[in-house]
């Protein structure tokens, strides 16, 4: 029984982790800023909450605290990627050439 | 087996380690670095995960713990900044 | 293990020495002297590594009667938690002091601060 | 075990000289410049994580990267005519 939970938790973790190289991945290929903000904060949530899972599974006494930081980081990551583009929007990021829709540009023209 | 499947694990995580730190030395603008910033500590929690279970010290989550809150107020002082504020 | 350590906090040392030297402006000096005292905290708490042993918390796995020949030694430790956080007042110290240059002369440059040469 | 912790060590004592030379280089902006000095102390904290002194990776985790990183960036958009002398 346990020998399985370790197998889960380790799967688990390699999971994780490979969510985690594919938002680096993302980071380096994403044309501009807005793409990287993408997939730098929504493919890392992701593997980081998946890597506390596996640890959960690997040693289950620490499991509040691993829930704790969980609970933090799907709080206050998306909040702060929100913020983050809207500071880019701001001031003035380059936009790559295949964006087309900009609803917030739109907006701010419409009631200046 | 559990302990080569962690050693996988950090090896993903270094590699995504590097490719965050590419865009961080090469990035143009300063909001591509505050990016790149925010994806190496969410790395190092998880780095931090993986030095705790190989230690086999429950006292290093304390230390994710802190970092799962800095990495917020970092993000939120920088985008301040960059809107013109303060 | 702690000799990595160690080798990269000297080695930061040296750079932030050359940073506040080569540089003119006065906040790019501030940033070389925060490097060079994140150095300094590194070479300390690496002097005080021992290798094999753990980090001197008591919780369940390190019980109080092993505890002796177990953890490493906390006093380094202790020192360097006092000395980050007199690092962040002097940091603050130098800062206001650039606030306030900047708003009687409206400049950063070293080069046109030079009332103390003689 | 010990390689996989001596392996971190030698990834993140490259990686904190490269943010330091970064951190001093002359040509780049100062925001930019900040952010360098505070990756420097962000890996230098998780290097005292593996140093085994995790008392000292929180508050520096807490107060080197985070609060001087809001003071610097505070004093500089007060300053923000004088940051390119």
């Amino acid at each position: 029984m346990t020998m399985l939970l370790d197998i889960i938790g380790g799967l688990l973790l390699v999971a994780g982790t490979a969510f985690l190289l594919f938002g680096g991945l993302g980071l380096v290929r994403m044309p501009d800023v807005f793409n990287r903000i993408q997939a730098g904060t929504k493919a890392t949530t992701l593997g980081t909450l998946l890597t506390l899972a596996g640890a959960t599974c690997l040693q289950p006494a620490w499991g509040v605290k691993l829930l704790l930081i969980g609970l933090f980081l799907l709080f206050t990551n998306p909040l702060s990627s929100q913020v983050l583009a809207r500071a880019a929007h701001r001031s003035g990021a380059g936009k790559s050439e295949k964006t087309s829709i900009d609803r917030l540009e739109e907006d701010q023209r419409k009631k200046p | 087996m559990v302990d080569w499947l962690i050693h996988l694990a950090a090896l993903f995580a270094g590699v995504a380690f590097l490719l965050a730190l590419t865009r961080f030395i090469k990035g143009p603008s300063a909001a591509d670095r505050v990016v790149a910033f925010d994806v190496l500590t969410i790395i190092s929690i998880t780095g931090i995960v993986l030095a705790a279970l190989t230690e086999g010290r429950g006292i290093y989550l304390d230390v994710a713990l802190v970092y799962a809150l800095l990495s917020f107020l970092g993000v939120i002082v920088v985008a301040r900044y960059l809107e013109g504020g303060f | 293990m702690s000799y990595i350590a160690m080798t990269t906090g000297f080695i930061l040392i040296l750079i932030g020495f050359y940073g506040a030297l080569t540089n003119r402006n006065i906040l790019r000096m501030i940033i070389a002297f925060t490097v060079a005292n994140t150095g300094v905290n590194l070479v300390l708490v690496a002097v005080g590594y021992m290798r094999g042993r753990t980090a001197p918390i008591l919780d369940a796995a390190v019980p109080v009667t092993e505890a002796a020949a177990r953890i490493i030694d906390p006093i380094p430790q202790a020192l360097v938690l006092t000395a980050i956080v007199i690092g962040v007042g002097v940091t603050a110290l130098m800062l206001a002091f650039v606030y306030k240059l900047y708003a009687t002369r409206g400049s950063l440059d070293i080069s046109n601060y030079t009332e103390l040469k003689w | 075990m010990t390689d996989l912790m001596t392996t971190m060590s030698l990834l993140l004592a490259a990686t904190t000289i490269g943010a330091a030379l970064m951190a001093i280089w002359g040509k780049r902006s100062l925001p930019i410049a900040i952010l360098a000095a505070g990756l420097v102390s962000l890996l230098a904290s998780v290097q005292f994580l593996l140093l085994a002194a995790p008392d000292v990776a929180m508050t520096e985790a807490a107060i080197g990267s985070g609060l001087t990183t809001f003071l610097f960036f505070f004093v500089l958009g007060r300053v923000r005519g004088g940051s390119n002398d």
